[in-house]
Parts: structure tokens; sequence; C-alpha cells
């Protein structure tokens, strides 16, 4: 893994973390009443988050990969 | 080739013929000691006795092939001289089978599956209602109609040719109210009110047959084993008679 | 005898499954006391709940997950001293969270949902299931943190940063569900 | 000594946990003190035993101790927290024999209770300990002994591998269990008030939230059981996953492997649901919380879902392993390649599949809606579709083979006669008619019998049997293990069988007193089952005695082909002197110049 790879992994970590505080904020609105939507919107966004933390944070995508890589050689 | 022809020839043979006798002597086997005395639980005797005879072919095929395996191609133990035919079964054998066991899993579930089911719960009516109530360990029996309660009850007293709605539910634990002459046996959960609907038949008491009785089916504690009341089953004259003397004796 | 399962490239996506194995079935106790939450209280939540207190400490917890990630994108980078200052601020946060939950939110909530309700047996039991993962979570980075602090991680061989970072997301990520359900989500 | 060192780092685990919540104000004489006691006992009982040792000294930058092996402690390993495959297999073996026999004397004792009506030789009190001591004992060893001991001893070897993927988890799983039987058999020496627990294995609440230290004993020692359950799990998943020798692919793996991985995913993710459940049961006794108070929208149906979640795909953790055993043995006795080996495989997945989707057929009579029944019903009848191939796999093996009615043999066959009446039975049980007079009697104590005990139990003598000359190196008496196997079989079908009749008629189960009518025939299960009792005797002495003094043992005294019969009995550490080369099917009996494996391969080849 290069430098430059890595300083890319940190960008990204910030996307991500700025996409979940959002995505927070959102929802908080939303229960209190200042956006009007329902729990299948919150629940939407809930499992979204969760993608995002899985994908991005703990790279399931990525662990998988490996494997099926591994396989063919 | 041949041999393995002639092997399924035999083996076929001696299983139409252990399933023909058996299915002739079923009928006639007594497995139940006592008759139901409800619709319900001639329903349910009905619905066993027609799994025995459709479990019956299933249960000669594998023991004949077993049995006709172990007897026909046993060879010395230590004989590791000769291996089998590999055989490995052609799709088609494997398709047969698996539609000739869903066939039959389809056919038990349509009846008696959901046949008992619809028959045994279809009709929410009744002439009559009596609540069961469970507590460790014993039984209330409460006749709402007529304003009977029993605390701590020995008996249950029911009259004949008569469709009551058990209403059953508990103080403490899980219960579960069955008479096995009955048939049918509902949990009594507490919180909840559940209910079970049976017509009985005939008249009899706990003397005549052990299977009149109430009996705790849920494991509810040190006195589980003992929480039985006695069931009678009397005609409506005598019921009558025995309400009026209940509501006499009240205070 | 030199084997592939010895290789340690091989031995690390070998690890990896193992963790994703041990997440998945983790999961399933919060799979099984959510889907109670529905059961037995359906959308309902108690007007007195905090929810401002809530989005508190839920973004307590992401900045947690944001610096666990910088921390191990810092050592895969041979970078220690990131490591350990974002690791560090991973614990700190992590103790507030708990400190938080146990000492502001858990007295508050006594009041208007003792565990004697419906709402407060499984607002204790969700919140406290997910507290005690985070303990562990928190052990598990300390002790990372010491061993780190050692020298004892590598770019090339970090797995057990990586693994304590990973679990440390698992928890996150356990919350990101454990708050709408238990807050947000009303009537 | 492990053991020694186990316990005495968890009584100071125990007395610190009771002193930390006793400070932090938990109040003295409730449950909750006991209950965070017994987590700082488990962690301290964890620690001595060996994780401190073997593992956790590099946490805090010290040098791990090696874990012991043949060559530094010799017998003694079998004592120690050893990371040997080899050797947690036989610790497994060993510790879950002996549990089975202490359930079984357990099963004795309530059967001596129940040869009469009206006798009183345990209080209605105590025969529901025993009797519920008897179950979660069973529980545990047809939980964990098949998958245990020849989860860990066979199938590494069966893979090619040298061990499992995590030496170190695996031997946590063992030395995981030595608590529950401490706890369980603890709550039976319990006096008074606290003693023992009345529930059965199932603990339904309200029963189970009914005051009484015993009970809290039972809920902690389940718990317990289902984390040792899900770290074996794991292993074993990722040990076939990752550890196969090169050319094992997935079509080629051993029957055994396929049961024992499959049934590790029911293991790892249902395994979970009962440990919530059993979980919630505790919160209600040591935190006053409510999920079991119908009142708060809880209650007892809440719980019998979650419960059953679990413990319906637990008995098909129970079984699988046993079919596979029972198909591992038949190809090799009877010189035939496994009859539709990848339709094996797919039954294997068929109920792993269809396992999650029928535990409602529990509470057929517990007031759950009608829409619930039936559904649960057609999943149940369904499942006997991949049942069914099994069936016809191990059939289509046998027939035209060369059989050789050895032990092994002899028992994998009695798996299949024993089974056949499992579930044939089990169909009367989901028929929602019929089940309503079926449900919680003798017909359902005689139906997973057959199936648990008829196909698993036997199984698993089968597999001890099979595997004994690999194991010790040494061969047990054949005649001895025949009678063995007649007077175990014709005592087990002398007891259960008249179940179904006792069950139809009017016994339910769980009681410890009956109506007089029924007494005959439970006079004539009693003495069947002192006569079963009886039949282990010899199967201790045979064992006992072969293992110190019986003649030494082939490599391949059976003339099986699969891997673990081409290396030395007992195998060495790290199994193989080089890992071998798969080539070819494990069950080619009977086929031209097919060969499994290549143990060692040559060096001229490679050139």
């Amino acid at each position: 893994m290069t430098t430059e790879n890595n300083t890319n992994l940190l960008k990204r970590g910030a996307y991500v973390f700025l996409s979940l505080a959002v995505l927070t904020i959102l929802e908080f609105f939303i229960a209190t009443g200042r956006v009007a939507a329902s729990i299948p919107l919150m629940a939407l966004i809930m499992i979204g988050k969760a993608a995002l933390v899985v994908q991005y944070y703990m790279h399931l995508g990525k662990t998988l990969q490996m494997d099926a890589a591994e396989a063919h050689e | 080739m041949e041999r393995k022809n002639k092997d399924l020839i035999y083996a076929s043979i001696i299983w139409f013929v252990l399933t023909f006798v058996g299915e002739m002597l079923l009928p006639s086997w007594r497995f139940i000691a006592s008759p139901p005395y409800s619709i319900e639980g001639e329903l349910i005797d009905e619905a066993f006795n027609l799994l025995l005879v459709l479990g019956f072919p299933v249960f000669t095929f594998v023991l004949v092939a077993l049995f006709y395996s172990i007897f026909r191609y046993r060879v010395k133990e230590d004989d590791l001289s000769e291996d089998g035919p590999a055989l490995h079964g052609s799709t088609s054998v494997w398709l047969t089978w698996l539609i000739v066991t869903g066939l039959l899993a389809v056919i038990v579930l349509i009846h008696p599956g959901f046949t008992g089911v619809s028959e045994l719960r279809s009709n929410p009516t009744a002439d009559m209602v009596v609540q069961i109530e469970g507590q460790q360990w014993n039984w209330t029996f409460t006749y709402p109609e007529y304003d009977i309660t029993i605390d701590k009850a020995d008996t249950l007293v029911l009259p004949v040719d008569t469709r009551i709605r058990f209403e059953v539910s508990s103080v403490d634990v899980i219960h579960s109210f069955w008479v096995p002459a009955f048939r049918m046996k509902i949990d009594a959960v507490p919180g909840l009110t559940t209910t079970m609907y049976l017509t009985v038949t005939e008249t009899g008491t706990f003397e005549e047959n052990p299977n009149l009785r109430v009996q705790c089916a849920e494991l509810c504690g040190t006195g589980h084993a003992r929480m039985r009341a006695s069931v009678e089953v009397v005609t409506a004259e005598e019921f009558a008679a025995w309400v009026e003397a209940m509501q006499a004796n009240a205070p | 005898m030199s084997t592939l399962a010895h290789d340690s490239k091989y031995q690390l996506v070998t690890r990896r499954l193992g963790l994703w194995l041990f997440i998945l079935s983790e999961s399933m106790i919060f799979i099984a006391l959510l889907f109670t939450r529905f059961l037995m209280q359906g959308v309902y939540r108690p007007e007195e709940l905090n929810q401002t207190l809530g989005l508190g400490i839920t973004t307590i917890l992401l900045i947690s997950s944001f610096t666990a990630n910088r921390a191990e994108v810092r050592i895969a980078q041979g970078d220690r001293t990131g490591f350990l200052r974002n690791l560090a601020i991973t614990i700190i946060l992590g103790l507030v969270f708990l400190v938080v939950v146990v000492a502001v939110e858990w007295p508050e909530a006594l009041h208007f949902a003792p565990p004697s309700t419906g709402y407060g047996t499984l607002f204790f039991a969700i919140t406290g299931m997910h507290a005690f993962h985070v303990l562990t979570g928190l052990i598990i980075l300390i002790i990372i943190f010491f061993q780190g602090k050692r020298g004892q991680y590598s770019p090339e061989d970090h797995w057990g940063a990586e693994s304590g970072v990973v679990y440390w997301h698992f928890v996150d990520v356990v919350w990101i569900f454990v708050y709408p359900i238990l807050y947000l989500f009303g009537p | 000594m492990s053991w020694i060192k186990g316990i005495l780092f968890g009584v100071v685990g125990y007395l610190a946990g009771y002193w930390l919540s006793i400070s932090l104000g938990v109040e003295r004489g409730t449950e909750a003190p006991f209950a965070i006691g017994y987590v700082f006992f488990f962690a301290g009982w964890l620690l001595g035993a060996g994780v401190w040792d073997h593992w956790a000294r590099s946490w805090f930058g010290l040098e791990n101790k090696t874990p012991p092996t043949k060559e530094s402690h010799g017998w003694k390993r079998y004592f120690m927290f050893s990371t040997d495959h080899k050797v947690i297999g036989v610790q497994y073996l060993v510790t879950f024999a002996l549990i089975f026999f202490l359930a079984g004397a357990f099963a004795m004792a309530f059967r001596y209770e129940l040869m009469r009506p009206g006798r009183d030789w345990l209080s209605p009190k105590e025969f529901n300990t025993v009797m519920s001591t008897h179950g979660i004992l069973m529980i545990a060893v047809a939980v964990s002994a098949i998958i245990g001991a020849f989860g860990n001893f066979v199938m590494p070897i069966q893979i090619g591998a040298e061990d499992m993927a995590f030496p170190r988890i695996n031997a946590l799983s063992y030395w995981t269990t030595p608590p529950v039987v401490f706890l369980i058999l603890g709550a039976n020496l319990l006096q008074g008030a606290d003693y023992g627990f009345d529930f059965g294995w199932t603990a339904y609440p309200p029963l189970s939230t009914v005051a009484g230290l015993g009970k809290l004993f039972f809920l902690l020692a389940f718990m317990t059981l289902g984390l040792s359950s899900i770290l074996g799990a794991l292993n074993i998943l990722i040990t076939v996953i990752r550890l196969r020798a090169p050319g094992m692919t997935w079509g080629r793996l051993p029957i055994f492997t396929w049961g024992v991985f499959t049934t590790s995913f029911l293991s790892l993710i249902f395994t979970q649901f009962v440990f919530t459940g059993l979980f919630m049961v505790v919160l209600d006794r040591v935190a006053g919380t409510a999920f079991f108070a119908p009142d708060q929208g809880g209650g007892a149906l809440l719980y019998e879902n979650i419960f059953w979640i679990y413990s319906h795909p637990a008995v098909y953790v129970m079984i699988i392993p046993g079919f596979a055993i029972m198909l591992e043995i038949l190809p090799t006795f009877a010189r035939k390649p496994l009859y539709g080996y990848k339709w094996a495989i797919g039954g294997f997945f068929g109920i792993v599949a269809m396992s999650a989707t029928v535990w409602a057929h529990h509470m057929f009579t517990s007031g759950m809606p009608d829409w619930m029944t039936v559904p649960f019903m057609a999943a149940t009848e369904f499942i006997s579709i991949p049942t069914g191939i099994i069936f016809l796999s191990a059939l289509g093996t046998i027939w035209m083979g060369k059989l050789r009615l050895k032990t092994p043999m002899l028992f994998a066959l009695a798996v299949v006669f024993n089974f056949l009446i499992g579930g044939l039975t089990g169909i009367f049980n989901a028929d929602v008619a019929t089940d309503l007079q079926l449900h919680d009697t003798y017909w359902v104590v005689g139906h997973f019998h057959y199936t648990i005990v008829g196909g698993e139990i036997f199984a698993l003598f089968a597999g001890i049997y099979y595997w004994f000359p690999k194991i010790t190196g040494r061969m047990f008496n054949e005649k001895l293990g025949k009678l063995h196997f007649w007077w175990m079989f014709l005592g087990f079908q002398a007891v259960f069988l008249p179940m179904f009749w006792l069950g139809y008629n009017g016994m339910n189960r769980r009681i410890a007193d009956y109506i007089p009518e029924l007494a005959g025939t439970n006079m004539w299960v009693s003495a069947s089952a002192f006569l079963l009792g009886a039949s282990f005797l010899v199967f201790i002495y045979n064992v006992v005695n072969s293992w110190v003094r019986g003649p030494q043992a082939a490599n391949n005294p059976w003339g099986a082909r699969t891997l673990e019969w081409q290396i030395e009995s007992p195998p060495i550490e790290h199994n193989f002197h080089q890992i071998p080369t798969v080539t070819g099917h494990p069950y080619d009996y009977g086929v031209e110049g097919s060969v499994h494996a290549v143990l060692a391969p040559q060096a001229e080849a490679a050139d």
C-alpha cells in the first residue's frame, strides 16, 4: 500500500464520517417532526448508515474480494 | 445387471407382501386403548389411524431395503477382497424419490393436516362456556351461565352432546388443560385467555375410564404430576340437577 | 513444514473471515433484542425520552469510529504516533460515551421508564447489552494501545490493531440501529 | 494442571465479583451478586485454565508459555490447555462420555421413581430437578459430543490440515464446558428453597423466573454451553473454508466434514437466540426487568418463540453430525461409493435451510394464533424431504454392497433403523390434529429419544468404535463391541417403543407420578431402562481395557479411503509428514484407478 493511497483512505474516511453525520441529523429531524416523513424512511437511513460503516470502515467488501481473488489463484 | 434386477424384484415382492399384510392387520391393532369421548377426539383418532396407514409403506420400504441388504449382501467381516459396484444413482432415481417423498408430504399436509385444522377450528360456536383457570397446583372451573365457581375442584362436570367453549387462563405459570379422553389440550398462559371448542359425545366417569380426567400437561413446578381433576360427563337431566344442587349449596 | 496455511497473507484473510463470522454471530443477539422491542412495545416510546442526549452520544460514537478508522490507516502507513494519537482519542470518546450512558442516561431513564415497565425493560436491556460490548471494545482498544506503544505493530503486520478497530466499528454499527429504534421511532 | 489452577482462579474471581457487586450497592442475599460473581468466576476459570499462560500474557508484553505437547508433558497434556486438535478432541470425547453416563445415572434415578405409581422415593421437587438435570446434561452431550470430539479429532485430518484454524479458540471452547457441569451439579447440591431447578431443560418463564438460586445456576450454565458451541462452530467453519489441502475441492470433501460444516452454520447463528432468551430470563430475575410480564407486552409466548428459534435448529445440530457419521461409515463397510454424494450434501443444506422455519411446531397448543399453525405445519412436513434424501443415500449405499458387519457398521445400520421410527413418529407430531393429543406426552419423549439417542447417540458410538483404533492406536475387543451393540440396541427398543403407547393413552411427560392404570407399562419401561443402562458397563470395560492393553491397531484396519486412515495410528503431531495432495473422490470403492490422496509426493515427480 502506498502513502498516496493511504491519504486517499484518510479522505474517504472523512467523507464517510460526514455522510454519517448528515444522515444522523436528518434522522433526528425526521423523528422530532421537523421533516415530515415516517419510520420506513428512518429505517432506510439506518440501514444506509450501517452499510457505509460496514463497507468503508470495516472493509467487508475488501475481505470478501481478497478471498475470491485467492480462490482464482 | 441381472443380479441387480433380481434383487430389486425380490425385495419389491417382500415389500409389497409385508405392506399388504400390515395394512390388512393395522385396523385391528388396538393401539388406542380407550375410545374418544368427543367428536374432535374421533377426528383426531381417525387422523392418527390414517397417518399410521400412510406411514406404514414407508416404514416397510426402509425396513425391507435395510434387512434385505444385510442378509443378502453380507460377507465375511475381514473380507476386503472385493468392492461393490460403484452405484451413484441416476438423476431419474433421485428425482423420482424427491417427487414421491414430496407427494407424501403434500398428501399428509392436505389430509389430515389442513382438513384437520379446519374441522377442529372452523366452528367457533358453543352451547355452553366453561372457564378453566390453572394455578399451582389445582384447577378452578367456572360455569358463567350458571354462576357456579368451583375452586380447587376435583371434578369437572359436563353435559353430554353439548358443544363447549373452554376459556383457559392461568394465574401464575404456564399450565396446559388436557383431557386425554377428549384428545385435546390447550395451554393456560398467564396474561392470555386461550380457547378450545369441543363436543362431548359419551357419558362416563373417571372411575370408568381414567382418561376422563383433567391433567396439567405443561410442567408447572412441584405439584405438576398431581395437578389433575376427574371429568364426569353426564346426561342433560343429570347436569341440570347438578347445577341446581350447586346453586342451592352456594352461599 | 511450510504450507499455504502458514503464509501470513493467507492467514490474515483466514482471521478476517473468522472475525466476520464472530460479528455475524454477535449481531444475532441484537437482532433478537431489537425484534423483541417491536414485539413487546411496537414503536411506542415515552415522551420524556431525551432525544437530544441520544443524538449527542450517537455523535460521540460516530466520531470515535472516524478516529478509529484513522488510527488503522495510520498504522498501515507506518505512522505510529498518528496511530497512537487517534487510538487514544477513540478510547477517550468511548469512555465518554460509556460514562454518559451509565451516569446520565440511565439515572434519567429510571424516572420515566424503570426496568419494571415494558419500555424500560427494553431500554435497559438493549443499551446495557450494547454498553457491555462498548466495555469489551474499550478493553481491547486499551490493550492494543499499550501494545502499540511497545512497538508491536507494523504496516505489514497489524492484525491485532485491525481486529480491535473492526470490532469497535461493529459496536458503532449496533448503535446505528439501536439509536433510531429506541430513541427515534415513534407512533 | 489446568483444572486446579482454573478452579483456584475461578474462586478468586467469584469472590472478587461478589465483593465488587456488593460494594457497588447490590443488595446482599439477592441473586445479582451470584450472577456477577459467576461472570468473574468464569473469566477466572478460563484465565487459570490456560488463557493467561498461553495467550493473555502477550497482551501485556510478557512471553507466552508454550502449549503442552506429547514430548513436553506426555499424557498430562490431556488435563491441560493443549491447542492440539487431537488432544482437544479426546478431551471432548472423554468429558462428554462422562457427562453422558452421569446424565444416564440421573435417568436411572427417575425411572426408579416411576417404576410404581404413588412412589415417593424422590420428592416431586427432587424428581423435577433430577429429570431436568438429565435433560440439560443430555442436551449438552447431544449438542457437543460428536462435533467436539470427532469434529475436532477427525475433521482437520480428513481435509488434510495440520490443526484447526484457531487452535487457541478451539481450546477455549473446550475449557468453557466444565463450568456448565459445575453449575448444574452445584444446583443439585444446594439446600432448601435454593435447591435445584424444576422447569425441564426448556426453562419456560414464568416458572423459570420464580425465586431459587438453583434456577439461576441452570440459566447461567445453559448460556455458558451456548458460548462454547458458538466458538466451536466458528472454528470449524473457518477451518473447512480455509485449511483444506491442495486438491481437496468442495466436491471431494468427506461427508462427515460436510456434516459438521453445515451444522456449524446453525450453531453459529441460532445459538445466540437461546442465549438472548436465557439472558432475558436472567435479567427478569436479577435486574427486575419485565420481559415476561404479560401486562407489559411480553409474556411466555415471547420466550417460547425465541427459545425454539434456537432449539429447533439445535436438534439438527444434534442429528446432522449423526447422519454424517452414519454416511461416513456405511461406504467403508459396504465397500461401495456413497450413494448420491452430492444429493446427500444437498440434503444437509436443505435441512439447514429449512430448520429455521419450523420452530413454532413446538407451540401448536400454546394458544398462538391459528394463522401461524398452518405454515409451520407445512414447513415441518416438508423438512421430511431433505431427510428422505439422507435415507435414500444410506439405503443406496448398502444396496448390493459387500457388507461387513463389524461393530461400527452395526451401530451405523441401527441409526437408519432408529431414525426411521423417530422420523415417522415425528409426522404425527407435525400434524396439528394429532399433536393436540400427543404434545407434551410420552409419545414426544419416545419420538425425540428415537431421533436423538437412536440417531445421534448410536452414531456417536458408531464413531467411537470406528475411530477408536485411530485415536488410541489400539484395537477394541470386537466380541465385546458386538455384545454392547445388541444389548444397547435391544434395551433401547424395549425402553422407548412402549412410550409411544403410553403417550397416546394418557401419560404426559415430566410427571413424578401417574395414574395406576399405566403401572404395568411403566414397570416394563423402568426395568428395560436399567437393562439399557447396564449395557454401558460393557462399553466402559471394553474401551478402558482396550485403551490400556488392547492389541496394536493397524493404520487402516477397516480398509477406508479417507485421509485419517492413511496416516499413523495414533497420528503424529500436526498429523502429516507432508501436506497431502488430494487427487480423487473419498468414496470411490470399486472404481478402477481412483486415488483419494497422495500423501508424500515423490521428489522425482516434482522434477
